[in-house]
Order: structure tokens, then C-alpha cells, then sequence
């Protein structure tokens, strides 16, 4: 029989994801690499207590909707519906405003460990590779180093940091096939890439589905061995008309007045 | 001994490839091994994996047609087919150690009654070609040996202790002879089927460790 | 105090555009140092990198146009050129980690006389925002620091110890400040130059350690 | 002035390889993603005890040319022309015939270090992502753990394993532009990319050099940051005669017996 990891809905897609589930989320903090969809079929199913893997923690919907995007879920819907347990991220908080995680965080709420964002991407790759540990130098004399083995390797010293693996893992993609294979598109590849093959479960929301054979060999960035899962986005989304909070207006501003073009 | 008939190098890999089941990555080593791309049973859809980096090939190729820059393990070109991908080294044994393969295929100087294998080095030869024996071994879900039941002068390779130096511990889960198919489980050797003309009791002859008979014990079928 | 002129946001990243050589890889923090992929000196190639998996991006597109799918480190859409690669995360700090990036540039909170770095949480704020800095501090040939040289309530960012929490230890090689450029070296901070209608006096009052005035000490220069 | 990483010959490529030098070699065994004039030019040279890391130690231009290989060389050249005082490989010899690394290695003229090779694949990858060490099961129990540091991580034992730098690495890549950004040919990427900024000084063999700009981004394999040195192989090559000797010959016969098809 022919293989076919192509589900027919987002809700089918996450139907699993239970309660205390660890789940990556792919992207890195701007919504177009982001699985807006899956996350908000995760939203609706409403699993609690999970554990986040992601390199932030999300801006929200409306934030996004202001510069023009239509599938704008970040993992911020996750936060602000309160099914949050923990978040393993790089960048958890915003410099610019009070973002719903931090919020949650100082009303102590959800816990937090923050990880250098080389030393995440390299975690997660050593649990899609087998591989039981590894000696980073990045982060020695920091907070980083606190509470974990170190070791002098060739005069240097280094930090032993252990493998994240996740019980599923959420990631967008340009293109996809029957099998799994991906491929991106420019920047929206990042931790999307990294992530696939990483979790038990992989799911892969993409833009569209093609034919088995009309991805080159070459060109393939996710090999399919990786992907269990494939949903493809609709074609029209009926977009919500938002109400902009006065805050979400200023922080709008400022991260527009940063931007400095 | 061996005057019966015994299995040849095709039908062994025809009865490997009978373990595949649809969907299954399957890595497929050098030799033998090799063959069983040729004998999916129809219908199924297997993705087989080289550790130079390619999923999902298909057959080898006619000789002396076909592209040298898309081989198998042993170097013999295959056919392209849809949905094939290429990656690099590293990309392919990620796939390999991070246990991404369901089925590795290969052949063997000896295997234990707890499933060691020994493929690297004869002893007397003192070099070693590891190669990505121990890194599939060791990763993969489901290791099938493929190889001749006994040496050339008729010594069993299916051992209580290896003798030879050791490629991976505890690993293998079948092995397919040219006169048994033998499961490896934590109760011992399981002896599921012999080859047309052998019975159970000429196998054991010719195997150092007890084998527990299977009670549907039959002779190998190929389709 | 700081009633004179200092450079804007603009000039800052201009002035540290001028640090880029031909073929070097860069790598432009969130915020200010974003802007000098505006500004390379005319006739050079230079190689942007950022950290979300792109070498070789141009310049920043104007507002409201551009692909957000083609962003910077800072979500910022910037034009696509020829020669440009996109790639994963692990392998954008493969390429940090490894040494393979020349000059790094990020902001501050403070920095110490020995190239001490503190950047990624202020203490009162108790929650940092520790990214791609840490990689980049300690994987990059040469750091630069660009930054205003005092708070907004004029206290000194460059100090003899941080009083911040460490982002990554010996790491700054240069300073580019709105009213100085400032070379950390191993006989401690040397002042290179200031800004028009600053005197090196000045600029070591606003400085908690003694600087080293470069005996071809001069205004900042532009082009 | 415009990047321009392309050198106009072979000898000019490898012209700063010395005595005592580690080089990488690019390929997996079959001369088809091979360096092979690369490796020709090296030969040339003539550069002395070199340490040599690849994943075979070769099989010879007159195995090859049997095969109907023009571009014939592979690591065998520096073997037999007595350049190479170690050898770190996963198949240092072949299971069918004797190779020249095996006559020097069992008349005590070069050195061997065996290794298996997904380990020497992440042992390259290490040196170029500037990992100090990771711990992998792979070989607990065998020769391979002889001698080195193991550790038990949440019940499982692992072996430590170090990076492999070298000073050069020789791969070869289908098309490369003036910037070094190489993409590769199906089964020929393997150990290409992986040694691919390994090194001190990468240098990369193609087959065709491409304006900047015609390998799109998303497609790019190894960004030209990993790559120091590009040259092209030329569009026609005197193919030399062969005088093959009886022992080829019959290890060719062999070769073909034992690929069954």
C-alpha cells in the first residue's frame, strides 16, 4: 500500500498531543516560519501542562496582524490559553514590551530555562542523532554553566549539555509530498529544519502538496524518514477582524520606531 | 554434509525481502544484502537507505548502464525513483544512530545465541573494515543477518560465544541462512523455518547453541 | 553633561560599516548594528550572515515591501542578492560556533577594560533574553560593540568590571560608541577616535577605566 | 574588489600542501565523488608523511579505469607513491583484494587508525561546528572503545569522542561559483560536505563553475563559507593507456562476481 502521511485536517494533525506532552515548535520568532495553524488546532484542543520547546515564546496574534499577516498564531496562543507547564527557549521575554509569557512568569505561573540559541539548535540535533551529550565552550563564565558538568578538553574548558527530545514536534514548510519530504523557503527553514526527526511524532504544516517525484533529490531539505505527518494549509482563510488593545498599538509602535527603516 | 540443496545468494535476499512491510526504511549492506532491492513484494512501498545518503532508491540498475553518482552501499548503481532524497554523510548516519531506520540488512562472520555479531574481522586477517557496521548494528530497530549457515568447511557461525572480535552487542533480531530462518528472543535461537528437504533436527547439526524448534516451524516460503 | 552632538543610529552603523574588509562574514545584531548592511563601503563584497540561517543577504528593503520569509536576525525583510544561501539553525551556529563567522556586532548594556561583555539582561529585569549573543560572543574572530557610551542618565557602560551579568568573558575587540571608537587590546582600552567637537578628555570622563589615548587619536571618520 | 575564491589550475590549488600536512579526502569509496585531480596534482606535488582522513584508503586508478573511469584517481595515488605515513578510515583495506594500503600497512610503512564511520563523520562535523567532544554508544563493547573515556548517561553507556580538524580538505562538487557555494550530485554529496570547513583551507574540485547568482539559495549545499579554494575540471582529459596486470585483472573479475548484478 501506498505511503501516506497527508492528514486531512489540523484537528486530526494534533489530535494526540495529551496533556504534559514536551512539544518543539518550529520558526524563530517572526510568525512566517512559525505552524500558526497547527498551533492554533493545538489552542482548540486545549491540552494542558505542556512542556515548550521553541526559540521564543511568542508575540501574539495581534501583534502580528498589525504587520499584515493573515496566519498569525505564534506560540503565544498556547501561553495566553494557559496550557503552558515550562518553556525551554533563547529568547523568552521581549525587550520592547511585556509579552504574555513574561506575564504568566513573574505571576509565577510557568517555570522558564533559557539556553543559548546554538546550544539549543545543537540539543535538539543530538536527539534526532543519537547522540548522548556534547562539550560546548559557549557559556562558560555565564549563568549557562550553572549546575552543569564541565570538562578541560586540550587546555580548554567546556560544558557538557545534554540531548531535548520532545514527544512531538510542530514545524512549517514551503512544500511537501506523500512521503514527508519537506523543503523551506530562505529564512523560514532555521529551527524548522532542525527540529524535524527530533520529537516522536513530527507534523508538518505546509503551504502545499505536491506530487511524489516533483521535489528534486537534491534539493530535498527534510528527507521524509523524518516527517510523520503532513497537513497542508487552505487556500482562503477567513481573516477575524481584530480589535487593537492601546498597548498593543504602543508596543506596535516602538517595534516599529526600533526597526529604524 | 551439506550435499542437500541449500538456498543461493538471490533466494536469500527474496526471503529477506519478505520482512519488509509497507513503509518500512530499510538500509541495505554490501553484498547480499544488497539484492533484496530487487524483491519487494509487490505492492509494498519499502524506502531503502544507503549510508553514502540516498532514501528511497529503487532496483540496482542493468549492468553497465546507470549513473555512478547514484550508488548503493557497495557502490552498484540504482535507479532513481519519485520521492528519493540525497543528503550528506553525517545526515545519513543521524538517521542511522538517532534510530530513524526500522531494518538493517547484513552479512555476518558469526552471530551468538544473544544476538552479538561478529562482521568486521577474521582474526587471522588482523584489519578490520568497520566501516557503518557498528553505527547501523547498534541503531537500527531491527537488524536481519543474511549469510551462509556455516563456514566453507562446514563449521556452524551461529555460536554460543562469538570468537571473533565483536561489531555490536545484542543487536540482531533474525537471521536468514541459505538453510533457516532463525529468530534471535530472549528466551534463545527460535527456529522458524528450514529449507525445502532440511528438518529442524539437520539445522541444529549444524548450529553450536540449542534451538528452540518453533511449533509452526515449516519450510521457508518465497512469495 | 552630554549637551554636544553625538552620532545617531545611522552614523553609529555607518561608522562600524567602515570595519568591513572585502569578503569578510558578518553577522549584524538585532536593533543598531542591523543598519550597516546599509552601509558598506562602496567597491567592497561583503558577506552578511544571520543567525536564522542566511550568508549574503544586501540591504534592508524599504518599509512595507520585502519577503518576510527573506528577514534578518531582527525580523527585518532585507533584498535578496546573487551568490546568497540559506540554511538551517544548526548550521547558521555550525558556522558561529566553528569560527567561520569574521566579525560579529551587537549592542550592550556594558563592557569591561578587558572585553568583558554584558548584554543580555539587566539586573533589575531578572528574566534575560539571552539568543544568539552567547554563541556569538565567544565564536566570532572579532566582536564589535556598538553602543551609546553612557545610560540615559549618563553613567558609564564601559566599566573595570561588569556589574551585569556575563554574556561571554574576553570577548569585545572593538567598541563603536556615539562619541568614541575604542579598541580593547592587551595593554587595556586604547581611544582610536571621537566624535566631532569631542576631546579624548571628554570622552574619558564619560569612561570608568583610564584609556589609552592612541597618539593618532582623531575625529571620526565617515567615509 | 569582488570575492573571487576561483584558482586557474590544479598545482596552484594544492600548492601549499607540506610535508606533515592533515588532509581530508572528500568521497566514500567509489572514485565517482572523488577529488581525483585534485589528488593527481597532490600526487605531483609529491608532499611527504601526511596524515590522510577519508573513508577508504583507495582502490587505484587501474581498478577504476576497468569501471570506465576517466577521471580515475582516489586516495591510492598518495598511498602508492608513498606520501601518507597515517591513515584514519572506516574501510582501510578490501575485503576482496590486497589494496597498497594493506602491503605498506602489513610491511609496517604507514600507520592506521580504524574508525566507524558515522563516528567519523560527526568527529569532522565537531571540528567544524567547534564542538570539543560528544559522547556516542556507537562501539561500546569493541575495539573501538579501547582506550578511551566512557561515561553512563540516564543508564547508558557512552564513549567520548573527539573532533578531527585538518589542515586541508579535498572535496569534489558538481558546480561551485566565485563565492564557493558548491551544490553536489546525488550520492556523490556523502563525505564531500561534511569535510567541506573541517579545515584550516578547504578546496574544492567541480565540474563546472557557474555565475554568482545561478545556484538558488534555497538549493546551495555547502555555502561558500566553508570553501577557500574552487577549480574546475577541464571540459577534455588525454585519457592515458592502461597496461592492466594479471592481479587486477582478476581482483576486477572478483569485484564484478561479487556485485551479483
Amino acid at each position: 500500500m501506498p505511503i501516506n502521511k497527508i492528514v486531512d485536517s489540523f484537528d486530526e494533525a494534533v489530535a494526540d498531543i495529551e496533556d504534559g506532552a514536551t512539544i518543539m515548535i518550529g520558526g524563530f520568532g517572526i510568525v512566517a516560519g512559525a505552524p500558526s495553524l497547527l498551533l492554533e488546532a493545538l489552542g482548540r484542543k486545549g491540552s494542558k501542562d505542556l512542556t515548550m520547546v521553541s526559540n521564543v515564546t511568542g508575540f501574539g496574534k495581534d501583534v502580528w496582524s498589525q504587520l499584515g499577516f493573515k496566519f498569525a498564531e505564534d506560540p503565544d496562543i498556547l501561553v495566553r490559553n494557559g496550557q503552558i507547564k515550562k518553556a525551554i527557549a533563547t529568547a523568552p521575554v521581549s525587550t520592547i514590551y511585556q509579552n504574555n509569557f513574561e506575564r504568566l512568569l513573574r505571576a509565577g505561573k510557568v517555570e522558564l530555562e533559557t539556553v543559548s540559541q546554538g546550544t539549543l539548535a545543537e540539543r535538539i540535533r543530538m536527539a534526532k542523532a543519537g547522540i548522548g551529550g556534547m562539550y560546548v565552550s559557549v557559556g562558560v563564565g555565564t549563568v549557562v554553566e550553572e549546575g552543569k558538568e564541565t570538562k578541560i578538553i586540550d587546555g580548554k574548558k567546556y560544558i557538557l549539555e545534554l540531548p531535548l527530545k520532545a514527544d512531538f514536534a510542530l514545524i512549517k514548510a514551503h512544500k511537501g509530498d506523500r512521503w514527508g519530504n519537506l523543503v523551506y523557503r530562505r529564512t523560514s527553514r532555521t529551527f524548522n529544519a532542525v527540529m524535524a526527526g527530533a520529537a516522536t511524532v513530527t507534523i508538518a504544516e505546509v503551504e502545499e502538496i505536491v506530487e511524489l517525484g516533483e521535489l528534486d533529490a537534491d534539493a530535498i531539505h527534510t528527507p521524509g524518514i523524518y516527517v510523520d505527518r503532513v497537513v497542508v494549509r487552505p487556500q482562503v482563510i477567513e481573516a477575524e477582524e481584530i480589535e487593537y488593545s492601546a498597548e498593543v498599538k504602543e508596543s506596535y509602535q516602538k517595534y516599529m520606531d526600533r526597526k529604524g527603516n | 554434509m551439506q550435499e542437500k540443496a541449500t538456498l543461493d545468494r538471490q533466494t536469500i535476499a527474496l526471503r529477506v525481502a519478505k520482512e519488509f512491510q509497507d513503509g518500512d526504511v530499510v538500509n541495505l549492506g554490501i553484498g547480499l544484502p544488497g539484492l533484496a532491492c530487487n524483491f519487494v513484494p509487490a505492492g509494498r512501498e519499502v524506502l531503502f537507505h544507503a549510508e553514502i545518503g540516498v532514501l528511497g532508491f529503487g532496483e540496482m540498475t542493468a549492468p553497465g548502464e546507470g549513473d555512478f553518482e547514484l550508488v548503493n552501499a557497495g557502490g552498484q548503481t540504482v535507479h532513481e525513483q519519485p520521492g528519493m532524497s540525497c543528503f550528506d554523510h553525517a545526515e545519513a548516519f543521524v538517521m542511522i544512530r538517532g534510530g530513524h531506520v526500522d531494518i538493517s540488512v547484513m552479512g555476518a562472520f558469526q552471530v551468538s545465541e544473544k544476538g552479538d555479531l561478529a562482521n568486521y574481522m577474521v582474526p587471522a586477517r588482523e584489519i578490520g573494515v568497520i566501516g557503518g557496521a557498528m553505527d547501523l548494528a547498534s541503531g537500527t530497530k531491527k537488524l536481519i543477518i543474511a549469510m551462509n549457515h556455516t563456514t566453507k568447511d562446514g563449521q556452524p557461525r551461529i555460536l554460543k560465544q562469538l570468537a571473533y572480535p565483536v561489531t555490536a552487542l545484542n543487536c540482531v533480531n533474525l537471521i536468514v541462512t541459505d538453510i533457516a530462518v532463525i529468530e534471535v528472543t530472549d528466551r534463545g535461537l527460535v527456529l522458524k523455518e528450514v529449507a525445502p528437504g532440511w528438518t529442524p533436527e539437520e539445522v541444529q547439526g549444524l548450529t553450536e547453541p540449542k534451538l528452540i524448534i518453533d511449533p509452526d516451524c515449516h519450510d521457508i516460503e518465497l512469495m
